[in-house]
């Protein structure tokens, strides 16, 4: 119990210090989970709208396949994707390995089917005869995924904070693609195991402190935007 | 009361990496009707849960931290049972050409002073301290451009080192375990000031009363004993053809 | 505009649409009536490509819209109004541009036109999904019109709709159509609405069709007793109204002059209506307040359930009912000569 | 059964419900009408609590409704069918069954009771999304019906019904709500629906009620010019089946008979409904196919709009339209003697 | 690349060889798993339920806490268990630390807001005029609930796959408090790790695997379950 004081205390203190490696690892992790987010809500939400309103062979199979992929273990993916991105790997020439721009390819590939999932889910939900109506009014494919998306903001809201929320809280990718190098490619995530396993409890909660403060605030940002408005 | 049939083993993942410690403890068990409970964590980790009496005995490698475990009153005793060595990985090509370097520290100098990449594990675990060691007692500094801290286990550091072609410390038993997908190579070893030494430290009683005392003992003598010995000596060498690690208690008849 | 051929769908164990043949011609008002279930809305529904049929062909603008395959720039160039139409989570004003602004071409004063035409002008700015009933149905009607389609399916439009300005739209839509030079397909259970309409009608049941002819040939000489009793019977006659003095027109209708009281302007081509059980057959001209008096020879009497179905010729095409007891003490029979009377109160002018 | 008092809801800039007293008795057919956007909808909302007035107090089986804190007894007490009911995912008999299971009292014989009174067995096994619009508004009927609710808001229940099979429910809903004890509140922008089903009307625009009192009242005499313009205007009289022959039914109104082709029977009470238009008047009495003709003194001419309306004593009073030409063919006055006439098919009976 | 092949091969061997390990740790996956996503669901969706359709002040905030919730990080949750269930913890007495108990209140942890938060969006994108139809009819807030849990089973379910995802790729909180024991805690997830940890980079992979394809049956039949008698 006393960990959990103790850490409060320790991240006011933390976050006051302005301490440089603190301050590194913020930047760090708001520059990934952002970046992740956004590269993924800009490919799951029309994929996802497209895959739901579009009629083709093995859709089911297809959405299966998608639904099991939020279950795939980040460890899974961490390790899938530095067996591409070693040197002597395919995609070694990128040198993206241990840097930013692999590791947000490790979030954004976690995030995908969340997002993807989640969105066909809403889209799906929509009345068909809103659909139809969309469709009556002569909307082409792109328009009627814009103004359905207006509609059903609430649920593809949802699909995002859940996609931001698990890319905020991984810690198995970014640790294996990014290699929790200090300063460089060390997070928030990677930093409460580092401290955990240092044995520093205290420290690691309040790491974990900030890091739900920073996830409050974004989350209270994108809560406002989908409650706002609502139908009723 | 019912007896407590569980101890909590709080240990390295280095121990558990290799899997010795399964073969221990499945021998252990089917001796005793004990369950052990190994928490495979960081050193730090490890050492905290025996401060906080969340663990009956430590199986750990950091001989600074653990004296001082063992002052403060948190274990009972403390003692060096076994050892395996570390060694110091580089690319094959050696571009510091530590490979004729005289000692460990000497090694260590010239990795400062030719400013090439250095992955440190940055954890603060048995490794991270050896390796902070052998830096003070060469007195040098690591050439802050070139320290990598990775703040990982010892798989995923030296898998780093690999792929930034970087030179690293690592304990011998996890390089052999691994060595199949690397490219570093082993460039300096068998130094005095590279001894790894794994201890036992069954926590005091006194302190924590939850502390299972009973189960620690017989597990202290299990692991200090001739069976033990013999299976410590054995392990590995079909896999790797050698000896991962050497028994040094001198078990009684 | 439209040539239908032997659609079929089998949407239920009991419901099959099966259409032999239905064309409609370019700029024509047609209207389907019939009962709930008849199939009026599944026909729309396969014209507009949401229903597939499982055989038949359709032309449409030239093409079997069954086998197009660019659906979109077909949809474009028509509307499709709900019985159930759905708004969105906007302004009155941007549910009625959404057409056009679709269409890449927002052209605020269409819209402030439509706005005005369905009297929501005041609601303009209020939230489309917090209307009365009627007022929703009212936007999507200035929606469907706004985007000047060249064919329009009218699926119930005007059911929402208050009485009084419902027929004072009717003749709008009316106008609007047939000066735009656009071809509808009205839907209704309403006879009436569809008489005010349309050019041509079609009485539809359980997913056939019973009846196809002008107002005239359906209202008054329906082929089958169940088409005669959905839709009921009137005198249609076409006129124009010629004089008007303090709203009592004279309508000229073939070679009579009959006095109708409406607000309809001189000149203005009317269909005149003129329920049979307003006009009384009597042996001898008399003076009575009704304005409408000619003689007239009885054609033909027939049994017509409680009454008689009497048809007579007076100039133009006349049906009476009358009562069996009016019939004995009046003693009529067919080729006598009498006199009808009706008010002019009790005609009702539909313009053209 | 029903006090409002002081009811007051502003919803928009432009709308604002205003109710100052509405007392609906115990087991009344009580009706709303009233153009789009008047506010009907908004009060149903109200009493059955999905809208929270501003100020005012509603008395409905014997409690404020709006301090009330057991809603969930209250509403198992009513019946609420929207003007767009939804219907839920499943079949047509679960879906009407739907009520009694909600209150832990289902029954197989009651759903089919209700089934079969709106013609929708044959549907029973049917998805309730897969009907069309007049299918699916019947279902909610059988659904609101089914529970034997002490009190029915309907609102505008009748609009997708074809017209045939929404006179025939009218008679039979009003037999139901008779029967059963039932209090309805009824809403709807037909005057004619409102006549046929209901005890009293309120005429309602713009958020208030204009009118309030029997049919008879409303339609013959009301008070504003706005109602008059929205209901339009018959003569209403209570009367009485006591003779029948061959579907010709002579009628006692007051001291005097009318003869009227009905399908009602013998001593049934009814409503006589004679449009004004359909009155002819003449100095004299003569022989016509129109079976009622009587004596009748004029009580009041009066310019009305294009014609003039003549009310008549005539041994109950009487509305006739009269043109501006025939008024002066004729010369009528205030006081004369004249002779009025009417077919019998031109009459509309509704039973009580 | 090679890995991956061989990853495959082995899985295959794995499997066929029915070898004592990897069924306990089967075992124990599928314990742990399902149960956790059938305690989270039946917390999860009925609070959900309710928190959508209720109205009380600060619900904006308290939504904007539940999604926050689904960006806990795994390790602080794990942590923060562990400092409870501890001997010396509040909770120690549960003995619930290292057990597959433990593991299983973890997990609900985590799924929870996913469960929750999802849940109350697919609640909120419910048609106002749906829900009031529902209590016209007589509806109490149960019966209200189970009515539109049939409407909208497709936004439900795939909350629960999402819930259900999150706990099966989870590895940092069953790490902690389950201690990745032989035979007793060592899930999927973990033993990933471990070999990975060893070097065994095709077994990890094998592993993977074999989550994989167990998440996809379970996939499999909930988007069917999902996906049938869609409204179209
Ligand atoms: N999706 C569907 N699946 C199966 N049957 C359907 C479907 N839609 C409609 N039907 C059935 O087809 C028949 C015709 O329906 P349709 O909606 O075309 O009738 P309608 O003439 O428009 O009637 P209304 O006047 O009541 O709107 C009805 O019996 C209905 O039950
Ligand atoms: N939720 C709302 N918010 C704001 N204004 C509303 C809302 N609902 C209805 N209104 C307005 O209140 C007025 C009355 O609406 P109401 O639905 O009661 O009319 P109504 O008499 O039922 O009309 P109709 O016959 O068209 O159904 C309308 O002008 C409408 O625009
Ligand atoms: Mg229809
Ligand atoms: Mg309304």
């Amino acid at each position: 119990m006393d960990f959990i004081f103790d850490g409060i205390k320790k991240a006011i203190e933390l976050i006051f210090s302005l301490d440089r490696d603190i301050l590194d690892i913020l930047r760090v992790s708001l520059l990934v989970s952002i970046s992740a987010t956004a590269i993924a809500v800009l490919i799951g939400v029309p994929s996802g709208a497209i895959i739901a309103i579009k009629k083709f062979p093995l859709k089911k199979i297809l959405i299966s396949l998608i639904n099991t992929g939020m279950g795939l273990p980040p460890v899974v993916i961490g390790l899938v994707i530095s067996l591409f991105l070693f040197r002597n790997g395919p995609f070694g020439f990128l040198q993206w390995l241990y840097t930013v721009k692999g590791m947000i390819l490790a979030q954004v590939i976690i995030a995908l089917p969340i997002i993807i999932g989640l969105t066909v889910a809403a889209f799906q939900s929509v009345d068909k005869k809103m659909y139809l109506q969309i469709i009556a009014l002569g909307a082409n494919t792109s328009q009627s995924i814009i103004i359905l998306l207006k509609e059903i903001r609430l649920s593809v809201l949802a699909a995002i904070i859940a996609g931001f929320g698990s890319i905020i809280s991984e810690v198995g990718a970014v640790m294996m693609v990014g290699g929790n190098i200090k300063s460089q490619t060390r997070v928030l995530t990677t930093a409460i195991v580092l401290e955990t396993n240092k044995g520093n409890f205290d420290f690691a909660i309040a790491i974990g402190l900030i890091l739900l403060v920073m996830s409050f605030i974004v989350n209270l940002t994108l809560t406002y935007i989908q409650q706002k408005n609502r139908r009723d | 009361a019912q007896e407590n049939k569980i101890i909590i083993l709080a240990t390295t993942t280095s121990v558990q990496d290799t899997g010795l410690l399964d073969v221990l403890l499945e021998k252990f068990t089917t001796e005793t009707g004990y369950t052990v409970k190994p928490i495979a964590v960081g050193t730090g980790q490890a050492i905290k849960l025996g401060m906080n009496g969340e663990a009956d005995i430590l199986w750990v490698h950091s001989p600074d931290d653990e004296k001082k475990f063992v002052e403060e009153g948190y274990g009972i005793s403390r003692t060096t049972f076994m050892h395996n060595d570390f060694v110091l990985l580089g690319p094959a090509n050696d571009p510091a050409g530590v490979k004729t370097a005289k000692s460990i520290t000497n090694a260590f100098k010239i990795i400062s002073e030719k400013a090439v990449l250095f992955v440190s594990r940055g954890d603060q675990s048995g490794t991270h301290k050896k390796e902070l060691k052998i830096w003070k007692i060469a007195e040098r500094t690591p050439n802050k451009e070139k320290y990598v801290e990775v703040g990982q286990g010892m798989a995923a550091t030296v898998r780093i080192a690999d792929e930034k072609q970087a030179y690293c410390l690592a304990d011998r038993s996890s390089y052999l375990s691994l060595k199949k997908n690397l490219s570093l190579t082993i460039l300096f070893e068998n130094d005095k000031n590279l001894l790894n030494l794994y201890s036992l430290i069954p926590v005091n009683t006194q302190k924590f009363s939850k502390v299972n005392e009973k189960g620690a003992k017989i597990l202290l003598d299990f692991l200090l004993s001739a069976k033990t010995k013999e299976i410590v000596e054995n392990f590995g060498r079909e896999k790797y053809g050698q000896q991962l690690f050497f028994y040094d208690y001198e078990v009684k008849k | 505009m439209i040539e239908i051929n032997n659609l079929t769908l089998n949407l239920s164990k009991s419901f099959c649409l099966d259409i032999k043949s239905l064309h409609i011609q370019d700029k024509e008002i047609f209207s389907v009536i019939g009962p709930n279930g008849a199939g009026k809305t599944t026909l729309l529904n396969i014209l507009s490509l949401f229903e597939n049929p499982e055989t038949g062909r359709v032309i449409i603008f030239g093409k079997d819209i069954l086998k197009q395959n660019d659906v979109l720039s077909y949809r474009r160039r028509i509307s499709y109004v709900f019985s159930r139409p759905y708004l969105f989570n906007n302004t009155v004003e941007n549910n009625v541009a959404m057409p056009l602004r679709l269409r890449g071409k927002n052209s605020e004063s269409k819209v402030n036109e439509m706005l005005k035409l369905f009297k929501i002008e005041d609601l303009k700015h209020n939230n489309a999904l917090k209307l009365s009933q009627g007022q929703m149905h009212r936007v999507s009607l200035a929606r469907a019109f706004v985007s000047e389609p060249e064919l329009v399916f009218l699926d119930e439009p005007f059911l929402s709709l208050e009485r009084l300005y419902k027929e004072q739209l009717m003749t709008e839509i009316r106008k609007i159509i047939k000066n735009r030079g656009i071809t509808a397909l009205f839907v209704s259970q309403d006879q009436n609405e569809a008489l005010c309409l349309s050019d041509r009608i079609a009485v539809m049941k359980e997913g056939k069709i019973l009846e196809i002819g002008t107002p005239e040939q359906v209202f008054t000489s329906p082929s089958s007793k169940e088409a005669a009793d959905f839709i009921g019977i009137e005198t249609v006659a076409e006129g124009i109204i010629f004089k008007k003095e303090d709203n009592l027109c004279s309508v000229r209708v073939k070679s009579k002059v009959i006095q109708v009281i409406s607000e309809l302007n001189v000149n203005e081509e009317v269909i005149v209506l003129i329920r049979p059980q307003d006009v009384v057959v009597s042996k001898h001209k008399e003076k009575t307040s009704a304005r409408n008096v000619f003689k007239a020879i009885i054609i033909h009497i027939e049994s017509w359930g409680l009454e008689y179905k009497v048809r007579l010729d007076c100039g133009f095409d006349l049906l009476a009912f009358i009562t069996k007891q009016s019939m004995k003490s009046l003693k009529l029979k067919e080729k006598d000569e009498v006199f009808i009377s009706f008010k002019a109160t009790a005609i009702h002018l539909i313009k053209r």
